[in-house]
């Protein structure tokens, strides 16, 4: 029994940690949102700098190009990704499109672009038709529903969409026909869900962790009735409890990243536990954020908002909190009426 | 106990459902743009010129005398229809009480007319960078001109509603350089038109250009636009955030109107409101229904002489985080879709201000247990 | 439009809660429970002091001897009860089984004993065989469900239960035709079973009023690292929010009691949310008292356990929190899948 | 990551669960009362006699020399079988742990032994009228008898859990009647049989006469019952609390276990188990899961040479919070029935207690904000 990463992983993520906290600034995002004054190539930068270091291949198997490494390495790299509130959709290609297609056999020869960083893919599994970061990618996958059929669509497919997370790149695919089906089986079908819902949740344990960093500092300067704001109680114990759901929720990802890796027959309801309690734990860290800055979180102005619209869209991507645990419930023999 | 509103009282409802069925406006942007506010000014100066728009203000001043019940109906009924969020709110619901309890005669008589016809257009200038919630550490300054027969201001005030469109402001500025805290403070009426006033608009959480900074710098504005007693601003001030603590800012119809919209949503998607979220529908809903009885129980002592002094700050509570729940609830059946721009989502941003603004849910849980409870301070 | 007790309503309640709070101190509610070293007369005086001020048959007809009152005099003096947590079927007893009986035509003959205090009636509706009191009653009303049929039996047919509150005197009746029918219509049976709902929700206030008051004055006593412990922040936001939501359940009490003297169509609507709001309230407040009451609420020689406990029982008593709000739901046209 | 156990490991489970599965005594009454403490020391003996009472002690003391990792997956199968609270708890994992690191070895080979065999029965004084949370408080005083070479102990503290059945209490005492707050305290082991020791046991919440004040009055206690240095009391005490609230009282089994009883309640009662509840059940699951998850990586620092810590403070929170959301759900899942005393509402009442003890859980979130959140003190 090890519950930790080991050296290895620890390395790996301390590396893209470092490359993100300097190539993935809050200028970086905004630079993603429509209108941005900041040049768009920023973005850019990023994902080929990712490539480089193998990140967009981490998890494609070692004889098509990849690094061949499995949830428990990629999973901490998430968890970065969402720290930087990263504009891409590196959850969507790395761990969701790049496992998909190598196991499809690569039918739309894109393997090779995706790991050298050429072709991003987004992807939309819930059957909603919204689909994340469809501005800035080279394909899409499409799936009917939780498990359901997965297609490969163009990016044509997808109209623009507006969400209050500008830098999405939100697109909506009208047509549930668009594209030909990759011809999974169900059981790969259901690992590209559960793995999108993971890396969705990993995602938003970084979104926290910043949100409670950027809270913790600021709440130390902000003086106010003489004193700074964190001395109060109030803010004490409004930090305490996002940072308690926060570090209850963390270990459940990795865990079920773990249960991936290893084929469990829980790995469906493990990713189910991780994405509610990441959600929640999430919810409540962007709540606690903005009440705890006051006014200043308000404005786009100040970057809070970046990780705050982040966290509010994907908490309800991939299965919102109470569907998860719809899923749990049914493990345990708590069906539908 | 009698909850029936009298037959005058359902006339008067009667006419105001009319009205705003024929004229309530479809789809105006929003009033936080520079287009949108443009659009909400036509929307208000149809309001006054049919006199809806300042219903309890006396009728020399543009309104109907009406009773704080015929107030409440009037609220329920506007948001009942689908009425715009007021942009002239600041002005009408924080200043005007102030003036009427504490300005002059001429101040009444030149400022609130021009107020209800949204020609002179209000923004607060209460908050600073380094005063939000603690307002007593207002640094902005106003120092004596004997021989204009005024004051020179200069400082910054920030989180403006609205600054950028708006032509005056009122806030506190200090009139005592020696002075600290709570004394010292004078209450002033300034026209953003001055010499030596700069409005610069920033973008609120749903990206409209809602707020603004004001910078002053030896502005002049003369003796008759200072409200109250020179060095009494805080006690003129406070005049002020009770009435935007309490029933004013909120009338129920408007936590009415969203959970009925709530209801909708859920009916419309039977797929996404599992048992559990219709329980908080209907939850919100009961909520909804809760703050309408406090009110109408609060409406009852007032009129019967009494004043709701700290309790006022268990509507700021209740009302501003119901409103959070109630908007969590739509993302929570909106599921994917919850992230698209829309009603629901600028709704659950716009929430999301309540327990800041106009003294924190913090401070007024200082306010409930100090105040209500009786607990000591220190 | 006027939300508040008229004088007569006021005055009628200040003189119970001036008899109560003689009568009823805590020890009294002590005596009433099972080994208790206190005399249950001390109990069983009060019953009779009730009487003779006319409560228990307040909403009895005056031509069968009561005073002809409406809910909205009665449910003020059900709150008064709650507040000394009476321990005594009194909302059973004059605000159930008295109008009940009278609608039946007196069956059994026991109206008037009830009016003169002589018969304790204990009423026990929603289909559990639990009855609250039973031990205490000369008289059962049992409920096949909310708004089912009810039947009158003797105290014989319950045998005694463990309550976690000792002073309800729980019976339980197995046998779900004990007695006879009382013959009521569906509406007087759907009525009863409001009554008794709102009844409780109105001792849920009173309660919850006790509970706070008790808290509130322990906090300024109690001195921990050198101030008492009211100072703090955390213990003045946790009784802040008792307070919140013991304030904006009380109003629908009183407004539900008001549609059912009118006989609105919303009458039960109004009642389900009186009980779930109250019952809500209530259950925070009490957890707020201990938290704030610390170890001290912990031992059962402090009074504090007499309310807490009778609490709990009734928030789950005549349709929890979540029922009742089923049963809004269902006005809102959100019904059963 | 390596979330399986050696097997090794896995053979000593099956030892733990084959033993209990056999030995398990079912319906003993409550180890909170005179009758039940005896059934509950019987069978403290049983597990002693097997060597499962402190199976991560010294094998000399009556353990196994367990690893953490064993201790947990011992935790884990005592819970699943159902087995009982241990009345001997107080001694063995406050105590204990204090005696392993600051006792003497003549301490240590005295006092561990009889502790495990249930000879010796502790109980533990920290609390006193006016020292609840507030430890450093102490008012209870030892005065130095010099010629017969110890103290007399002379005070009262209360709250001592089943201090009515033991014959041992540890506890503060101040040493220097001069000193203040944290300064001049001393850890003493009091036999609960000298003279001029009065316990009186009194009633919980549930009924049974759970706690106990215990009376000194110039109470002798030898030198060699003093742990750690005269003085250093609070220091000393500081060991034993930080494992009170950290991984030793509140095991993740007894929360797996519970939420497997709750979700097999809701199984049971299909009517009862509204989706709205079936989603508090699997969410209560999922926090008894996340306890556990959140514990063995806290172990696997720990076995890496860590220290939890103020983080332990985290365990505290999250246990006893999920513990009294266990119970209320499952109370809501048995409407009317709840108020039945039995397994569920005696549950409840306990799991009030969890967050008021050992430390209160406002003090636990003022630890997290300050010590690991690091937010200033004041």
């Amino acid at each position: 029994m090890r519950f930790a990463l080991s050296e290895d992983q620890t390395a790996l993520r301390d590396a893209v940690r470092e490359l993100l906290g300097r190539e993935c600034p809050p200028a970086a995002v905004r630079a993603a949102w429509p209108g941005a004054e900041a040049a768009p190539e920023r973005v850019e930068a990023i994902w080929a700098k990712l490539a480089e270091m193998g990140v967009l291949g981490a998890t494609v198997p070692e004889r098509a190009g990849g690094l061949g490494l499995g949830a428990c390495d990629a999973v901490p790299l998430l968890e970065e990704a969402g720290r930087v509130a990263l504009p891409l959709p590196i959850v969507e290609t790395a761990f969701v499109a790049a496992p998909a297609l190598a196991e499809a056999g690569d039918p739309g020869g894109l393997l090779e672009g995706l790991v050298a960083g050429e072709t991003l893919v987004a992807a939309s599994l819930d059957g909603s038709g919204l689909v994340p970061f469809a501005g800035c990618a080279g394909a899409l996958l499409l799936g009917a529903g939780p498990g359901g059929e997965i297609r490969l669509a163009g990016p044509e497919a997808a109209a623009p969409a507006r969400s209050i997370d500008g830098a999405r790149a939100l697109g909506r695919v009208a047509d549930r026909e668009a594209g030909s089906p990759l011809g999974l089986s169900p059981a790969a079908q259901a690992a590209a869900w559960d793995r999108g819902a993971l890396g969705t949740a990993a995602q938003l344990i970084g979104l926290s962790r910043a949100l409670l960093a950027m809270s913790t500092e600021y709440v130390q300067e902000r003086r106010q009735f003489g004193v700074p704001i964190g001395t109060f109680q109030a803010v004490k114990h409004h930090l305490a409890d996002a940072l308690l759901g926060l570090e209850f929720a963390a270990p459940a990802v990795l865990r079920a990243a773990w249960s991936l890796d290893r084929g469990a027959a829980t790995a469906s309801r493990d990713v189910a536990m991780a994405k509610s309690l990441a959600g929640d734990a999430a919810e409540r860290v962007a709540g606690t954020a903005l009440q705890v800055h006051g006014a200043i979180a308000y404005t786009t102005e100040y970057d809070l908002h970046l990780f705050a619209k982040r966290t509010w869209a994907s908490v309800r991507s991939w299965g919102d909190p109470e569907w998860q645990r719809s899923r749990v419930a049914a493990t345990l023999g708590l069906g539908e009426e | 106990m009698d909850l029936t509103y009298s037959e005058a009282e359902e006339a008067f409802r009667a006419e105001a459902r009319a009205w705003l069925e024929a004229n309530v406006p479809d789809g105006l942007a929003s009033g936080d743009t520079a287009a949108g506010f443009a659009q909400h000014l036509d929307w208000e100066k149809r309001l006054f010129e049919a006199r809806w728009a300042v219903v309890s203000w006396p009728a020399a001043y543009g309104g109907r005398d009406a009773s704080l019940w015929e107030w409440l109906i009037f609220e329920e009924e506007y948001y009942r229809a689908g009425a715009p969020m007021r942009v002239t709110q600041n002005g009408i619901f924080l200043l005007a009480p102030t003036l009427f309890e504490l300005g002059t005669a001429a101040q009444q008589d030149w400022v609130l007319p021009r107020m209800a016809a949204a020609e002179d257009l209000w923004c607060q200038g209460w908050s600073e960078p380094g005063a939000g919630s603690d307002l007593a550490a207002t640094k902005s300054r106003a120092v004596r001109d004997e021989e204009a027969g005024g004051w020179r201001l200069t400082g910054q005030k920030t989180w403006t509603t609205r600054g950028a469109f708006c032509t005056h402001m009122f806030g506190l500025f200090r009139t005592d350089p020696e002075s600290e805290r709570h004394r010292g403070l004078t209450y002033f009426m300034v026209p953003l038109d001055a010499a030596g006033v700069t409005v610069r608009g920033f973008e609120r959480l749903d990206g409209d250009e809602g707020f603004a900074e004001v910078f002053l710098e030896d502005a002049f504005v003369a003796d008759d636009e200072v409200i109250g007693e020179v060095g009494e601003g805080w006690r003129v001030a406070m005049a002020t955030t009770g009435s935007e603590r309490g029933l004013t800012l909120r009338s129920p119809g408007r936590f009415l109107s969203a959970a009925g919209r709530l209801a909708q949503l859920a009916r419309e998607r039977p797929e996404a409101a599992s048992q559990g979220r219709r329980d908080r529908v209907a939850q919100a809903w009961i909520e909804a229904e809760a703050y309408q009885l406090f009110t109408l129980q609060q409406v009852t002592e007032i009129v019967a002489g009494g004043s709701p002094g700290a309790r006022s700050s268990l509507n700021k509570l209740f009302w501003s985080e119901l409103d959070i729940r109630l908007h969590e609830t739509a993302l929570d059946l909106l599921g994917p879709e919850a992230e698209l721009r829309g009603q629901w989502s600028d709704g659950f941003l716009f929430s999301l201000a309540g327990p800041i603004y106009a003294g924190t849910n913090e401070i007024q849980r200082n306010i409930v247990a100090e105040r209500v409870l009786g607990l000591p301070r220190k």
